[in-house]
């Protein structure tokens, strides 16, 4: 069962990636990266690593996206 | 003892505390900064000193009170002691000079600042692979802020592109570090050794990743197009911190790690790849301008020449570490300085380093660091080639050395273009820059390490005895002295001088040879220096060098090793090429010496190196006993010695270095220095010895050299109207005889040649030391405008005809004796064609010796000379001693003659020349000088009364009285008829001295340029290039080492 | 179009390298020396149930001042970078102010956020988490006042002086483990305590609890200059 | 199970890797970075992983010659460690982003070659 979990947390996370990469917009592109980040902090549980994936999910996922949008806004700004 | 977790304590401890100081507590928080820096310098320094002096065990610091590999361990030996110390000397220097800078940019600069010197130290002494990832990743962070320093935008692209590539290497080396750690158990390096990884595919992938890795941060070329933005963008005192304290740790962490690929061909493969970013750097750099870009590249090449080292350590033995800490020394020190002071300088272009001579202590720093990077004595670099080369010789790894060889002369290319620019240069307006004291201390500092280092090495490899130090000491002394006005240095220049003959003579009582040579060098030098009373002024830095350049040249008569001869043959080339970039126009010429003349000692490097490979004894009379490659080893030799006697395809430096040199440096250049190129083949065809299978042909192409080099030297003075530049091809042409007859290897040919070298030291001493006075009295070099002089300065003139009557060989002078004796041996050994060439070349010389006197002394004077006096009684003394010594040799040569005879005598098969009393016997017939010197001389005498009884009557006209004028008076100088006086021969024989060696060697260096131009094209500023480049190198480096490419 | 070909092919090169590591890769049936090392002696030796909080703190505890002078280098350059001069700022910039439900939700949530994320810290030694998580979410808190109140003005020295403290307080305690114990950053400077309680483990709570502190103010102050920096310059 | 991990993991490296080298935009760039990171951490994480191992974390003090069944953790400690320099190179080269825009108003990566030769 943990196998097809991971196949398909696996599918989720290149896709995200896929998207993350090739997604015109930068602000999607974030978004996925973020989920990409979260689904492994899923398979950091599935490998028994509960402080991994709480890190992942706080600072991979969390913080690291913020910062992501903090500057993307700034560029934006700068733009305008 | 100050236990050494105490440096991560300390700096980390009061980096966090800078932080509680606001504005307002800014002084606080720059004293703590330096008093850590200088805390941490205490800490290594002490336990360096440990190591040195109580020869301690090496300290292992357990953190967290656990043995490994279960907890961290650091350690604390004796490298450690010595890299850490590198490392927070530079550091605490390296924030001394960029103090203010740091201080503007607030607290949160030093605290990087000083991060990244801790994380350098951890970097040494951590044994653990993990946590020295943590450390060189702080490191890299720290140093990409730093980078920000300038805060210029192109400070921010460079920043970005050390980012991107340091982060995809160490990702590599997380995944390496994490696939390691499940084959071996461990995350200590050492354990990971001794799981010896490379063994099997499965685990040699992680170990390839491990390696590669740390690699990539030594920037291997091509892969480094990041790195060396790094080293253009950055402030210079950045740039001197990665050089200096960020190459050596890396060079350290990367010595650390090689044995856990310590198998199969992976030395090998890593020795390639520095080779590759030895050469390819360098090369690189020879397009370079900016800089600070420039000592990028050639940081980048240093380190690969020490990462090549390295993974030659299973060759080299025990003797890597001393080696590449001798190299790596030199390199840290000089990389530093060089860093700051172009920091000071602030130009964007190495011409604008001519500013640089504004301050002679920056120049002076500037030049030794240059040469420490070159390798040149004293400086540890020397020691350090030497050794590696003498190794690899020895073990048979020929085409490493010509690796070495080659990159470093290409080194040599860029970096004395860059010394010349700063020397010589010719700048409208110098721009001004400012000197503070916090800068020229680390500045200073780094230089005194540099001569510290040098002397302590000196003493390390024992290579003590090879060095003459009584004149190396009075060659600092001069340099103490060297604000005093110059007839005070030349006093003592000549009572040093002559108090050292005097010294020596006796330890060469049996040593014939050595004695002559000795004549030549030390008493040409004080002949030469007396002229120099005729110059004002301090003449800085003149006397310094000179007498470096006689202390080499003493040092090679004194020499009984290969590495006491090459050393002062370094010595020499260095002392001589600051002698020679003294003249006005002397940029270019200087530069073409220097470069002949590294390449001419990298081939005698090389022969040496085969000599001692073949007989493991470093003495010279190794020389006679060469084994590996004989023939090779030989023609190095020569060649190498041939770049100092400027001998036919490696000339081309002579005319300019010599014709435009400084009127009393061009003789001592000339009629000294040339000769150690004598008596360098001298000491070569002596252990050749007769009939030595290996060395035929070499003798017969060199006697074709010879020959060619005196026609071609002969017809170039001919078609010269620039008189200095004449008497230089006539020195190419002159030591074409001298070749031409040693390649004989006969008893007669050896003592023509001995006649040869005995007269041109004398006559060329003589008319440099005059043309130069006059040409500087006319301030002219053209002899078209000259003329007349005969009247203005008679002294001179007798001087000149003396020595023109010994050029031509005609009797009774000492020259025909040469001529006599030189044909005798031609006959004798059968060289027919040569000896035609020769004797063509004889009667051309006539053209251009009468050329030179007519046009200087007989003819019009010119109007604008009719005020001149006599050149200076300085110049006309040592011109008249030497004169005596032609008249005493001319008239009873049979006193040195006779000795050289009898010494060359055992060497050769038979002696072919009796003497009996002045009479020389051959088997084709004799001479008699003595007879001949009254015969001639009795003439001479009849004729001249003859002619002064004629001239009584004869009717005297005015200069304006043209009807006995055979040529028009006060036209343009064009119409003079000593100007271009042979076309007619140059029409019909131009083409033989039509440039075409200096064309060739024009289109080589053209070539080499274009090719260093188009393969720096690689670099072309794009970030997604640099990474495609990085994994490129790791891909093909796959493909071979693991992939079975 | 070259280049598209040459990025293909390292792609496939590195790809190579994946492909051999993946077959080199067999799945680990039994601990590795080192691992089979802390799940023996790791509960005894250090008193933590949390093993990984045992290695990250103790064991390995260098690892983790290092890693916490990465945050704190990335913070300091960011600052010297980012941080405009007061007088620069523009005032006349429009914000637009956020929901009333965000800054309610903010009122609510921060302290709640704060005390999670301290509690997560202070058991880093016993369950998930520990300094890193709960500092993380310290800063989240922060972030979060921030989105709430755009121009809220974060007070630097507050946040300096906890970011100073707590380093200097975590080597401190580092040297003192020199000094008392086995080495640096040995946590027996405390008695072990009962395993599996609060207080156990020496002093490897209260490292934690100043990693915890340090991050926390490390991330709260690169998310607060990346938030406050105005308009970048135009 | 881990096997997969371990092939998701590789493959977001490669993804990385590629948006590194191929993609224009030098702020997605930092995103090809992230999802390079991500991959690293989650391959680092498999190594560690031990089949029916548990989370290394104990419930009660292991008794003298049994090792408890716990999946091995150091590679989740050594991963901590990257994870959270993962944050501050993303961050440090966010700041870079935003410094270079400034200056060139552009994201481009190409019109970043001030330095080249």
């Amino acid at each position: 069962m943990f196998i097809i979990i991971a196949i398909i947390l696996g599918v989720i996370s290149l896709v995200g990636g896929y998207i993350a990469l090739t997604n015109p917009k930068l602000s999607v592109g974030i978004i996925a990266t973020g989920i990409v980040s979260l689904v492994a902090s899923i398979l950091f549980l599935l490998l028994a690593a509960p402080d991994v994936a709480m890190t992942e999910a706080a600072i991979g996922s969390g913080l690291t996206t913020v910062i992501f949008f903090y500057v993307l806004n700034k560029i934006r700004q700068g733009n305008a | 003892m100050v236990a050494p977790i105490y440096i991560i304590a300390i700096a980390l401890g009061l980096a966090f505390t800078m932080g509680l100081f606001g504005k307002q507590l800014k002084n606080i928080a720059g004293v703590l900064f330096i008093a850590g820096l200088g805390s941490l310098t205490f800490i290594s320094g002490q336990w360096l000193w440990n190591f040195m002096v109580n020869s301690a065990a090496t300290e292992i610091i357990y953190t967290a009170g656990f043995k490994p590999p279960f907890a961290i361990v650091l350690q604390m030996g004796f490298e450690e002691a010595v890299l850490t110390t590198m490392i927070n000397v530079a550091g605490l220097l390296g924030a001394l000079y960029l103090f203010p800078l740091l201080d503007k940019k607030g607290n949160n600069a030093m605290m990087v600042y000083l991060i990244f010197i801790m994380s350098t130290n951890v970097a040494v002494m951590t044994s653990d692979i993990f946590n020295l990832f943590v450390f060189t990743e702080v490191e890299s962070i720290a140093l990409a802020g730093l980078i920000l320093l300038t805060g210029q935008s192109k400070a921010f692209q460079a920043g970005m592109k050390y980012l991107i590539v340091s982060g995809i290497s160490s990702g590599l080396l997380l995944l390496g570090i994490i696939f390691a750690y499940q084959f071996s158990g461990s995350l200590t390096i050492i354990d990971m050794i001794n799981a010896n990884l490379w063994a099997v595919k499965a685990s040699s992938i992680a170990a390839f990743l491990l390696i590669v890795a740390f690699i990539i941060e030594m920037k291997p070329f091509p892969a480094n197009g990041w790195g060396i933005d790094v080293y253009t963008a950055a402030h210079p005192g950045i740039g001197a911190m990665v050089s200096a304290a960020g190459a050596s740790a890396s060079l350290y962490v990367f010595y650390k790690v090689m044995p856990l690929v310590n198998g199969n061909d992976w030395y090998y493969f890593i020795a390639l790849i520095g080779a590759i970013t030895f050469v390819g750097s360098n090369l690189v750099a020879t397009r370079q301008e900016n800089p600070n870009r420039l000592l990028g590249y050639s940081s980048i090449g240093q380190v690969g020449f020490l990462m090549m080292i390295l993974g030659l350590q299973d060759v080299l033995g025990e003797r890597t570490l001393i080696i590449s800490f001798s190299i790596l020394i030199s390199h840290y020190a000089a990389k530093a300085g060089l860093f700051w002071i172009s920091g000071i300088l602030n130009a964007e272009n190495i011409k604008d380093w001519s500013a640089l001579r504004k301050n002679p202590i920056l120049l002076f720093l500037f030049g030794a660091f240059l040469f420490a990077l070159i390798g040149f004595p004293p400086f540890p670099s020397f020691f350090g080639k030497w050794e590696l080369i003498m190794t690899l010789s020895q073990t048979g790894n020929y085409s490493w050395i010509v690796v070495i060889l080659v990159a470093s002369f290409i080194e040599g290319i860029y970096l004395f273009r860059w010394l010349g620019y700063a020397i010589k240069l010719d700048h409208a307006q110098l721009p001004a820059f400012k000197t503070p004291w916090y800068q020229l201390i680390p500045i200073m500092s780094m230089g005194l390490i540099l001569f510290g280092m040098s002397a302590y090495l000196t003493h390390v490899f024992n290579f003590g005895p090879a060095i003459n130090y009584i004149p190396l000491l009075f060659v600092l002394a001069i340099f103490a002295i060297d604000f005093l006005p110059a007839y005070i240095k030349n006093t003592v220049s000549i009572a040093g001088i002559a108090y050292y003959t005097y010294y020596l003579w006796p330890s060469l009582e049996n040593d014939l040879l050595r004695q002559i040579f000795i004549g030549i060098f030390l008493g040409g030098a004080i002949l030469t220096l007396v002229a120099g009373y005729a110059k004002k002024g301090t003449r800085a830095g003149f006397y310094p060098m000179a007498l470096m350049m006689f202390a080499g040249l003493v040092g090679l008569i004194e020499a009984k090793s290969m590495l006491q001869f090459f050393f002062n043959w370094e010595l020499m080339t260095a002392g001589s090429y600051f002698l020679i970039i003294r003249g006005k126009r002397s940029m270019p010429h200087a530069y073409s010496y220097i470069l002949f003349s590294i390449a001419g000692a990298y081939a005698i490097l090389m022969g040496f190196g085969l000599a001692y490979g073949s007989q493991l004894n470093g003495n010279l009379d190794a020389l006679s006993q060469i084994s590996l490659l004989p023939a090779l080893a030989y023609s190095l030799l020569a060649v190498g010695f041939m770049t100092k006697t400027a001998s036919l395809g490696l000339h081309i430096w002579l005319p300019g270095a010599h014709g435009e040199a400084e009127s009393d440096v061009s003789p001592m250049v000339s009629a000294i220095l040339l000769k150690a190129g004598v008596f360098g083949l001298i000491l070569l065809f002596l252990s050749i010895g007769v009939d030595n299978p290996n060395a035929t042909t070499l003798l017969y192409v060199l006697g074709w050299v010879g020959a060619l080099t005196t026609l071609i030297g002969n017809m170039g003075a001919v078609f010269q109207e620039d008189a200095k530049r004449l008497l230089a091809y006539s020195s190419i042409g002159q030591l074409g005889y001298i070749l031409f007859a040693f390649t004989f290897m006969t008893h007669m040919g050896w003592l023509a040649g001995f006649t040869y070298t005995i007269n041109h030291f004398m006559f060329k001493a003589i008319l440099f030391l005059v043309i130069g006075g006059i040409v500087v009295k006319l301030g002219t070099h053209n002899m078209y405008e000259m003329g007349g002089m005969i009247k203005k300065m008679p002294f001179s003139f007798i001087a000149v005809l003396i020595s023109i009557i010994v050029i031509g060989g005609i009797p009774p002078l000492s020259g025909f004796a040469g001529k006599w004796l030189f044909y005798n041996a031609v006959i004798e050994k059968g060289w027919y064609f040569q000896g035609a060439i020769i004797f063509f070349a004889g009667i051309v010389a006539f053209l251009y010796l009468f050329k030179l006197i007519y046009s200087v002394f007989l003819g019009q004077l010119k109007d604008n000379h009719r005020n001149v006096k006599e050149i200076s009684a300085w110049i006309l003394i040592p011109s008249y001693i030497l004169i005596i010594g032609i008249m005493i040799f001319s008239a009873f040569p049979q006193y040195i003659l006779q000795p050289i005879s009898d010494m060359i005598a055992p060497h050769f098969q038979s002696e072919t020349i009796t003497w009996t009393g002045s009479l020389a016997t051959t088997s084709l017939g004799y001479w008699d000088a003595t007879t001949i010197m009254i015969v001639v001389g009795t003439a001479f005498m009849l004729l001249l009364g003859w002619l002064i009884w004629l001239s009584a009557k004869a009717q005297k006209v005015e200069q304006f009285n043209i009807v006995f004028a055979a040529e028009r008076p006060f036209r343009p100088e064009t119409t003079h008829v000593s100007y271009n006086i042979y076309a007619g021969y140059q029409k019909a024989l131009g083409w033989i001295v039509a440039p075409g060696i200096t064309n060739f060697w024009n289109t080589m260096s053209t070539n080499l340029l274009e090719f260093a131009g188009w393969t720096r094209r690689i670099y072309s500023g794009s970030i997604q290039n640099y990474t495609l480049h990085v994994i490129l190198f790791i891909v093909v480096f796959y493909l071979i080492s693991i992939g079975g490419l | 179009m070259l280049k598209k070909i040459l990025i293909l092919f390292l792609l496939a090169g590195v790809g190579l390298i994946f492909f051999d590591l993946f077959q080199s890769y067999q799945s680990a049936s039994e601990l590795t020396t080192t691992a089979k090392y802390y799940a023996d002696n790791g509960a005894k030796e250090v008193g933590a149930a949390n093993l990984v909080s045992a290695i990250v703190v103790t064991y390995r505890g260098l690892d983790t001042l290092g890693e916490v002078s990465i945050l704190f280098v990335t913070a300091a350059i960011i600052s010297f970078v980012l941080k405009h001069k007061p007088e620069e700022e523009d005032k006349n910039r429009v914000i637009k102010p956020a929901s009333e439900i965000l800054n309610t939700a903010t009122v609510f949530l921060t302290p709640v956020m704060i005390m999670v994320g301290i509690y997560i810290f202070i058991n880093g030694h016993l369950t998930p988490g520990g300094g890193f998580q709960g500092g993380a979410v310290i800063a989240s808190a922060v972030l979060l006042i921030f989105l709430a109140n755009p121009k809220f003005h974060l007070n630097h020295s507050i946040i300096a002086f906890v970011e100073s403290i707590s380093g200097v307080a975590f080597v401190v305690v580092g040297a003192l483990g020199l000094i008392m114990a086995g080495g640096f950053l040995d946590n027996r400077i405390l008695g072990l305590g009962e395993f599996g309680t609060l207080f156990s483990a020496g002093a490897l709570p209260i490292i934690y609890i100043f990693i915890g502190l340090k991050v926390g103010a490390e991330l709260s102050n690169i998310v607060g200059i990346l938030a406050q920096e105005q308009n970048i310059k135009n | 199970m881990e096997y997969i991990i371990l092939i998701t993991g590789l493959a977001l490296i490669l993804m990385g890797l590629y948006g590194i080298m191929y993609i224009k935009n030098i702020f997605r760039i930092v995103i090809a970075f992230a999802l390079f990171d991500t991959g690293i951490n989650i391959v680092m994480v498999t190594i560690g992983y031990l089949r029916n191992g548990m989370a290394p974390i104990l419930d009660k003090m292991p008794t003298e010659g049994t090792t408890p069944a716990i999946v091995d953790p150091v590679p989740q400690a050594l991963v901590l460690t990257s994870i959270v320099i993962g944050l501050g190179v993303s961050a440090l080269m966010l700041t870079y982003v935003l410094k270079l825009y400034e200056d060139k108003k552009s994201l481009d990566i190409n019109s970043f070659k001030d330095l080249k030769w």
